[in-house]
């Protein structure tokens, strides 16, 4: 058993164990808890491998021959980056988490298994095992926005239900045809290190390589909420419980940019054929949604699209990804990592907002800043890490982004699709200022408004900053210094 | 040959007057009917058994539990309700168009004729492959060796050798069914 | 002595005269006998290929055996099939397949 | 021992249990159930020590094999048998309220109901074992006129003999072109043995079918003899009105047990035809059906209310992919590898087994409980019974597809060899009707934990189901997983 | 370590500490503040005297061959820069002691100017072009929270957002330029950007492009046209701040920048375009500055105004000029801020000089160091530090041969006094004209001392060459300039002091009100309409795209499809057996019709 499985299957144990009756909250907070201290024990061990060895704490146990399927895990630096932000907000989302009056162990098993959905996605090697454990997530999201949600959460939920498992479907099929055609002597296998290994011997032939890759596009990008693939998120979003919420666009979301990073070196001629499309879709979620974004009028719905914009960063980080140019997809890494922590914090506050006012409609809220400064301040660091600003993560992925975009670039050739993708996507920084900027001020800064001034809204305690804290504190730590993960990440 | 077709048409008739006929019971009558035909043809075709069997267990049993049923239930014949103009058009296209690729098919077996029994063979055959002691009692022996067809001798020889597994699986399925009935039918005990 | 065709063809006919019934007629008494047209023209088929196809010069009796089974099935599922529709017709007065439609879509 | 005792036992103890119904006084009747799932489940343990070699059954011929999916299916009969015996005692005070025999001794009638699926069960044993047309016929039609008795059982039930009837007049419809095809094949090859018939079709010099209208005829005519068993379209029709009527637990047995060995049977039966000249448009022809099967199923339960009824459109709609899978026998020998279609088929049909049999111990449950067989009968089991409701949710993401369970392995598979295969379009179309699989079977999941019950008070769920039920998670939840056990039967 | 690292990190620590645990003691932050910002005037001043080149490297990233660091450079250029805005920065930290003491949000006020230091410190002495970017942001927004210090009143968040979204606008041709001069120079260090610029000459278009978008970053945070309009909104934040920030050296920053990429600038064909930048946006802003009537806004358009002679002497490439009137323009015009500041202070938070007056009397020596700071500003010449440096940037116009560009320069040279005269002259001369004006008092000690402090360099620090050469500021050749620049820049210094004498001289309001001028050219009003009518309906049409087309269209549409072919072919189960045995007919025929077919 490696320290990996225990990461994985302890949220799963959890959630078995308050099944059968432990105590839900104290639980789950301390398999959260406990596996926080695993994934800062994973890092501290990682440190002295050796990149080149494979990837660290690897185990397989084979469960079927032929499709060759083992479940395997293993951690090379991007599960690493993945595996902390998947603990890290696990751990806020569950403390954050207000126990509702009913249904209270479906409650937190439903957390728990997110988490061990998002878990098992990252740090298994087995390609069959990262698909499956994505799903796993699906079943927890239906039932916690069905159940506890709000606003409309039934069709919310209804429809992030459906468009997923359709979306996963393609992908499904995207991944199959890429097992298959890369079957050797006979035997399918789904070890994505025997994969790469095979894809680099003996390439796939350009044709299929773009099927599969328009597949996994579809796929991977109806999961991450790709334009125009992305009506899902916001709903969603927005009617969805704050733990849960943090976990799905803060976790669960980087699963399809992390699967299109693992896989897409092995599909480079497909790669480039859909480049063009990429970018384009990729534009229209950080400008076409980035403007949808400026319209919103509630709080809630417009962080739920501000998390879609963000993800044509990441998108175009992966862009960039070229076999030699491997600054987009650090960038890419650095910035789920960061995007994760800062949209999990802007939810968890909006989530308490809402919580003590009943409303987070923008145009009702103002001036709360005078009555709850630390609340007011934390979340203004949420909102300035989110647009960007140097100093927290989302700078350090986003700079590396761009600079990707111009890494494949000749000096005096004329500017290629890419690096223009690249220069709008940057003009999107600017919207995405607008837009914080614009929700920060309606609803912190400037007069209190009467309705406001009467609501019974106290400023956080020192429990209640905890898990916010937690998450500032990530974001900060890598903005400031991001040496300290980024020198994991090889590619 | 002129025998087969006055067989086959009495076959095919009534049994068009099954499908025609508004009276339960003439439509059962009619069926007994088109069954004798056929068990005709069966035994023209050799299979004496068969024929005999079609008789007894068709027209006999089975009918009678037809008519048995029709004067249980004391139905008459069909009330004229609306004719349901497309049911007809549909089922007619439906059997025109299974005919017509019946016809298609059927070409497969153009040329085909009707093959003189060898019952020769089949004695010498039969002979290599029982014991030698037994060869002189075996009645199917002599009689095929005399030119004959024991047909039920065979038969029954395969129902009891070869087939003996179906069979039993035959049986099994008449005690169900006989159950099935039963249970079906058992009224209220007063 | 008629061909092999000839056979298949009455065979056919019964069988298509069968399913007529099944699809035409509203009793379902009768249509329990047009099932048991096709059946016996499927027999007829079976009866006229054991002829024609010979064994070591003999009618193939397997194929008898199995036009054997066919009856006695078909005599079974007459005795399961009536005891049914008697139920129906002690709960439902009514034989006619229009009247037994409660389910649908 | 040899294989075909087990035949034997099943049937014995099926006359021993009708000799103790009717002639020892007052039997009590769960007794009898109880003796019919424990002689059973000897008869399945016996299973795995019998006597494998062909030769044991040699003198049989080829009225019973004993190959690896005979036995394997046998063992998929007698698991069903029990799961339905189970189910059925559940299900006894529904059956009583329409038997209506005498008061002194209410029971009267019950003993058959749980006598009958016994001989069912050999019927479908020895139906995994025919490759003879002639032991296929008779074995099948064994099955048939029992399920014509079980399904009309209630015969105080308009509904139930509604179904019955239907079922009835469609059942013999369907033997009738079953038998004339047999006929044909049989006077195109002179063999009812299929390894014979296989041989006379192969294609060579001394073919000895010269022209494929005839075969093509006797094809068509067989698909739909056994299309109606396997409810594919356009033999669909009688599923739905039959399903909803039915008695539950043999509706349970029609959509499992019956399937399955038509499933069989149709694998045997197609596959002298699939190395004949007419494979092409055999396999084109199973696709048309497969596809028209996947959407049709798929699509109209969208709009169902009644349970059995939408399952009822589910169980074509998988007919559907099996049939896919069946397509892809012939094609899938090629040199990329992976699963056999038998295997991909048989895990399909096991994992099949375990959840709808799941699913229909626990709408039979209900429909005993509350009384409902509608949508509306599940609101708010998630609050009146989280085990059963557990249980509802694990059957139905597993027919739904989703991953780690052994729907979703079952689905895999197909996809696997349909993609091998390269059947693009009908991916496609799967992939569709999976998504709108998604829909109606979280529908239901919708009633259960979304909606409130009008009556809250907690449904009790009786020892012996509990334990079924529990042993059906695991094992759907273990298979999901570990596929191995079942996927070496067929190495 | 070196001690530039502290000089760089001590304002960062200063401002995590106040806000982490301190943020409750007011006294106790403001202290430990003043005392960072002391601490880096220190260091600034330790670091002066030695002319060696040090680069110091942190690793930040590295990714292949790539690594960025978070370095230090220290030259002649950082190091003068680094003098005057510590030097600033430590007197406006004091004079914030006073100006702000009674303010509620005092912790927050001083955390806000450690960090701006911080930040400030971090571009002087970045190394490479994505420190400097890091820092530019960070300055942005700690520009943010200082304007936005009010927070409770509506105005100041305006101006705020507004400035950091124009900032951002900016930032965005920045960061562009940044990545076209990386992919041409293939490195984003100083020195590695130097070391490939021969190579990166051959594509002299692409290098004047990148070289515009780099200057895009500059125009955001030095205000020049089209993006200045955040400046004299943000003075609504503490006038401190508005003297450290948005007079002395933030917005000073872009002039920085461009001299720190002067060879960049001077390989690029696009640097004269910079140039005429720079010069439209010094006469349009002294012609705004004409008609204002809010003190702090008079000052802010001067900054402008003064900005764009600073880049349209790093445009003409005399970079050595624009950094000299860098140097001496933080000076008076931090006086001159923390003058009218002092002013504001008196009177009750008025700032319409039209409601002053007078106040000369009762403020003498804050009306002493404002005239200093005004005289400077005008350019009286040879006594005052604005004189050398004006003349040093006219003269660098003229030399260039570049006429137009001179008469620009010259005519808002013209205007400067005529505006600054109008100032002093409304503001401190007459009598009071509010109540308010009529019991201001002279300001505390803490306030006057900087004051007093400022005034020093903005007459006397031309004069000391030896001073200028140990601080390494450049430094103009007197008997260079040409007579002719001399002439025009005394003429236009008398004309237009005499002329706003002649107008204003015992006014008690505007004589004359040019609509245009006053409302700054209708700037305010053309960018609300745009951002409210283009991007707003850009906005709103996204929105009904994204709901009805992309969600309503082709998602639901989809769902409806599936759901309707469901319902319709459900139909066919019609419940009557008749009707099956025809389908089921059908379907017999149609399987053996397709496989015949097939």
């Amino acid at each position: 058993m490696s320290i990996l499985d225990f990461i994985i299957f302890l949220p799963l144990a959890a959630a078995i164990a308050i099944g059968f009756g432990l105590p839900a909250r104290r639980t789950a907070l301390a398999a959260a808890g406990l596996n926080l201290l695993l994934g800062f024990i994973a890092l501290a061990r990682f440190g002295n491998h050796d990149p080149a060895s494979g990837p660290a704490f690897a185990a397989s146990r084979t469960v079927s021959q032929n499709p060759e399927i083992a479940w395997a895990v293993g951690l090379d630096g991007m599960s690493l980056v993945l595996l902390l932000l998947t603990v890290l907000v696990t751990f806020a989302a569950l403390w954050q988490a207000a126990t509702p009056k009913d249904n209270v162990r479906l409650f937190y098993i439903s957390l728990l298994l997110i988490s061990a959905g998002s878990l098992g996605a990252f740090l298994t090697t087995d390609l069959f095992f990262l698909y499956a454990f994505h799903e796993l997530a699906l079943i927890p999201t239906f039932l916690l926005i069905g159940i506890f949600g709000k606003g409309d959460r039934r069709a919310a939920a209804w429809k992030i239900t459906i468009y997923l498992a359709a979306g996963s479907l393609v992908l499904l099929a995207g991944l199959l045809l890429l097992v298959i055609s890369l079957g050797q002597g006979g035997v399918l296998t789904f070890d994505l290190a025997a994969l790469a290994q095979r894809a680099a011997a003996q390439p796939i032939g350009a044709s299929s390589q773009s099927l599969i890759y328009l597949l996994l596009l579809i796929g991977f990008g109806t999961l991450v909420s790709l334009f125009p693939l992305h009506s899902w998120a916001a709903p969603a979003y927005a009617s969805a419980p704050t733990p849960a919420v943090m976990l799905h666009a803060g976790v669960l979301k980087k699963f399809g940019l992390y699967g299109l990073l693992r896989l897409s070196p092995l599909l480079p001629a497909g790669a480039e054929r859909w480049l063009s499309l990429l970018l384009i879709l990729l534009l229209g979620n950080i400008l076409f949604v980035g403007l949808v974004t400026l319209s919103q009028k509630r709080l809630d719905s417009m962080l739920a699209h501000s998390s879609v914009m963000h993800m044509g960063y990441i998108f175009l980080g992966i862009a960039a990804f070229q076999p030699g140019h491997t600054l987009g997809a650090t960038g890419a890494v650095l910035l789920m990592f960061a995007h994760g922590l800062s949209i999990a914090l802007l939810f968890a506050l909006a989530g308490r907002l809402e919580d003590k006012l009943g409303t987070l409609d923008m145009t009702k809220l103002g001036g709360l800043g005078k009555i709850t400064p630390r609340f007011a301040f934390l979340f203004g660091l949420a909102a300035f890490a989110s647009i960007g600003l140097p100093g927290f993560a989302n700078f350090t992925g986003e700079i590396l982004v761009f600079l990707g975009g111009f890494q494949s670039h000749e000096p005096g050739a004329p500017l290629g699709g890419l690096q223009i993708a690249t220069i709008l996507a940057v003009w999107g920084v600017v919207i995405s200022a607008v837009y914080m900027l614009r929700a920060y001020r309606a609803i912190f800064l400037g007069e209190l408004t009467e309705s406001n001034a009467t609501a019974s809204l106290t400023d956080l305690t020192l429990s209640q900053k905890l898990p916010a804290g937690l998450l500032a504190a990530g974001l900060l730590a890598i903005g400031i210094y991001p040496w300290f993960l980024q020198r994991f990440l090889q590619f | 040959m002129l025998l087969f077709y006055l067989f086959a048409l009495i076959a095919l008739l009534f049994g068009a007057g099954v499908v025609v006929n508004r009276n339960p019971v003439s439509s059962a009558l009619c069926l007994v009917m088109s069954f004798v035909g056929l068990a005709a043809l069966f035994i023209q075709l050799d299979a004496f058994l068969i024929g005999i069997v079609q008789i007894l267990v068709y027209a006999g049993a089975v009918m009678v539990l037809f008519l048995f049923i029709i004067m249980l239930l004391d139905l008459r014949s069909e009330t004229r309700r609306r004719i349901n103009l497309l049911a007809w058009i549909g089922g007619a296209g439906v059997t025109a168009a299974f005919v017509l690729l019946l016809f298609t098919a059927l070409k497969d077996f153009e040329g085909e004729h009707f093959p003189a029994l060898r019952p020769d063979i089949a004695a010498s055959l039969r002979a290599e492959n029982l014991p030698p002691d037994a060869s002189s009692t075996d009645s199917a022996l002599l009689a095929l060796s005399a030119g004959r067809l024991p047909d039920v001798h065979l038969t029954g020889e395969t129902l009891f050798t070869r087939s003996a597994l179906p069979l039993q699986i035959v049986g099994v399925l008449l005690l169900v069914a006989t159950v099935g009935v039963v249970v079906l039918s058992k009224r209220r005990l007063t | 002595m008629p061909a092999l065709n000839d056979y298949l063809l009455v065979s056919g006919l019964l069988f298509a005269i069968g399913l007529a019934g099944v699809i035409l007629r509203r009793n379902i008494i009768i249509i329990f006998m047009s099932l048991e047209l096709m059946l016996n023209g499927a027999n007829l088929s079976l009866v006229a290929f054991s002829r024609y196809r010979l064994v070591n010069g003999l009618p193939d009796y397997n194929a008898q055996a199995l036009v054997f089974f066919i009856i006695t099935v078909a005599a079974a599922e007459v005795a399961v099939g009536l005891a049914i529709i008697v139920a129906l017709y002690r709960a439902r007065k009514t034989t006619h397949v229009e009247d037994i439609n409660s389910m649908h879509y | 021992m040899p294989a075909h005792c087990l035949e034997a036992c099943v049937i014995v103890l099926g006359l021993i249990l009708l000799l103790l119904e009717a002639f020892l006084p007052k039997p009590r009747r769960r007794l009898i159930a109880l003796t019919a799932i424990a002689g059973l489940g000897a008869v399945l343990v016996a299973l795995f020590f019998v006597d494998r070699s062909p030769e044991s059954s040699a003198s049989l011929g080829a009225y019973y094999v004993v190959d690896p999916p005979a036995l394997f299916f046998k063992g998929l009969a007698l698991l069903a048998t029990m799961l339905v015996l189970v189910m059925s005692l559940d299900y006894a005070s529904v059956i009583r309220s329409y038997l209506q025999t005498d008061e002194a001794e209410p029971d009267a009638g019950l003993g058959e109901f749980f006598c009958l699926p016994l001989f069912t069960c050999a019927g479908l044993m020895w139906m995994a074992s025919a490759r003879d047309l002639v032991a296929i016929f008779v074995s099948l039609e064994l099955v048939t006129i029992s399920f014509y008795v079980l399904v009309a059982y209630m015969r105080r039930n308009i509904g139930s003999l509604e179904a019955g009837v239907k079922y009835l007049i469609l059942g013999a419809l369907s033997t009738g072109f079953f038998v004339y095809g047999v006929a044909w094949l049989y006077g195109l090859t002179g063999h009812t043995d299929l390894l014979r018939i296989a041989e006379a079709l192969r294609p060579s010099e001394t073919a000895t079918v010269a022209s494929s209208a005839g075969l093509v005829f006797a094809l068509g005519l067989l698909l739909s003899g056994l299309g109606f068993k396997i409810a594919a379209v356009p033999f669909q029709i009688w599923v739905p009105d039959v399903y909803q009527g039915a008695p539950t637990p043999v509706t349970a047995y029609l959509s499992v047990a019956s399937k399955a060995a038509g499933f069989i049977v149709t694998l045997r039966i197609l596959e002298p035809f699939l190395q004949s000249p007419v494979a092409r448009q055999a396999i084109l022809v199973l696709l048309v059906l497969s596809a028209a099967s996947i959407l049709f199923g798929n699509l109209c339960a969208i709009p169902q209310t009644n349970v059995k009824r939408l399952l009822a459109y589910s169980s074509i709609a998988h007919a559907g992919f099996l049939l896919l899978a069946v397509a892809s026998v012939r094609s899938n020998s090629g040199e990329s590898g992976g699963i056999t279609a038998g295997a991909a088929i048989s895990f399909y049909l096991a994992a099949y087994l375990l959840m709808t049999l799941l699913v229909f111990l626990v709408v039979t449950l209900v429909r005993s409980r509350t009384g409902g067989e509608d949508l509306s009968a599940f609101d708010g089991l998630g609050k009146r019974s989280p085990f059963l409701a557990f249980a509802l949710l694990v059957g139905m993401i597993s027919l739904a597809g989703v991953p780690l369970t052994a729907g979703f392995l079952g689905k895999f598979y197909v996809f696997l060899l349909a993609l091998e295969a390269r059947y693009y379009t009908l991916i496609a179309i799967a992939a569709l009707g999976a998504a709108a699989g998604f829909y109606y079977y979280f529908k239901i999941l919708r009633s259960v934990y979304w909606e409130r019950a009008t009556d809250e008070s907690p449904l009790s769920v009786p020892l012996l189901t509990r334990c079924a039920m529990t042993a059906l998670i695991a094992a759907i939840f273990i298979l999901g997983v570990y596929p191995q056990p079942v996927l070496s039967i067929f190495e | 370590m070196d001690p530039a690292w502290f000089l760089l990190l001590l304002p960062l620590l200063a401002a995590a500490v106040i806000i982490l645990f301190t943020r409750k003691w007011k006294t106790l932050s403001s202290a430990i503040s003043v005392g960072s910002a002391a601490a880096a005037f220190l260091i600034s001043l330790s670091l002066l005297g030695s002319d060696d080149e040090k680069i110091l490297h942190f690793r930040w990233m590295e990714i292949g061959d790539l690594r960025i660091d978070i370095g230090i450079l220290l030259d002649g250029l950082s190091r003068s820069m680094l003098f005057t805005v510590t030097t600033v920065g430590l007197l406006i930290h004091i004079y914030s002691l006073g100006y702000m003491k009674n303010d509620e949000g005092k912790s927050r006020y001083f955390a806000g100017l450690s960090l701006f230091m911080f930040s400030m410190t971090g571009i002087v002495l970045a190394e490479n072009f994505i420190m400097m970017f890091i820092f530019w942001e960070l300055v942005g927004a700690s520009s943010y929270i200082l304007i936005g210090h009010w927070f409770t009143r509506n105005p100041p968040v305006e101006a705020a957002k507004k400035a950091f979204i124009t900032n951002r606008i900016g930032d965005f041709g920045f960061l562009v330029g940044i990545l076209l001069i990386w992919s041409l120079t293939g490195s984003l260090a100083f020195s590695g950007i130097e070391e490939g610029l021969p190579a990166a000459a051959a594509y002299p278009s692409a290098l004047g492009v990148a070289v515009l978008c780099l200057f895009c970053g500059a125009v955001g945070k030095s205000a020049q046209l089209p993006l200045h309009v955040w400046l004299p909104d943000a003075m609504e934040g503490p006038t401190p701040v508005s003297a450290l920030i948005h007079a002395a050296t933030m917005v000073a920053a872009g002039v920085y920048m461009l001299a720190r990429i002067g060879f960049l600038l001077a390989a690029a064909p696009s640097a004269v375009l910079i140039a005429w930048i720079g010069a439209l946006t010094a006469l349009f802003a002294a012609v705004v500055a004409t008609q204002q009537d809010d003190i702090k806004r008079i000052l802010a358009y001067s900054t402008l105004s003064q900005l764009g002679y600073m880049i349209m002497a790093a445009g003409l490439l005399a970079t050595q000029a624009a950094m000299f009137h860098l140097f001496t323009h933080a000076f008076f015009k931090a006086l001159l801020f923390l003058g009218a500041g002092a002013v504001i202070h008196a009177c009750r938070h008025e700032q319409n000089i039209w409601k002053m007056g007078g106040l000369r009397k009762t403020m003498p020596l804050t009306f002493v160091t404002f005239a200093i700071g005004t005289a400077a500003l005008a350019a009286v010449p040879y006594v005052t530090s604005g004189f050398f440096s004006k003349e040093y940037i006219l003269d660098a116009a003229w030399s260039q041969e570049n006429r137009a560009l001179f008469w620009i320069a010259a005519l808002v040279a013209f205007l400067t006094p005529f505006y600054m005269t109008r100032l002093l002259l409304v503001a401190f001369f007459g009598r009071p004209r509010s109540r308010p004006v009529e019991q201001a008092r002279e300001v505390p000690l803490v306030m006057a001392l900087p004051l007093l402090l400022l005034a020093v360099p903005s007459i006397a620090i031309a004069w000391f060459s030896g001073l200028l050469d140990w601080i390494q500021i450049p430094r103009p050749e007197h008997h260079t300039t040409h007579p002719m620049v001399l002439t025009v820049s005394i003429l236009a210094l008398l004309g237009g002091a005499g002329l706003a004498f002649l107008f204003y001289r015992e006014r008690d309001s505007e004589p004359f009100r040019a609509g245009p001028i006053a409302d700054k050219f209708y700037f305010d009003e053309l960018y609300d309409g745009l951002v409210r009518h283009v991007q707003g309906g850009l906005a709103s049409l996204s929105a009904f795209l994204d709901r009805s087309v992309i969600d309503g269209i082709a998602v639901k549409g989809i769902g409806r499809i599936a759901a309707g072919t469901g319902y319709l072919l459900r139909l066919i189960q019609v419940g009557n057996i008749q009707a099956y045995a025809f389908l089921f007919g059908m379907g017999v025929v149609l399987t053996i019709f397709l496989l015949l077919a097939l």
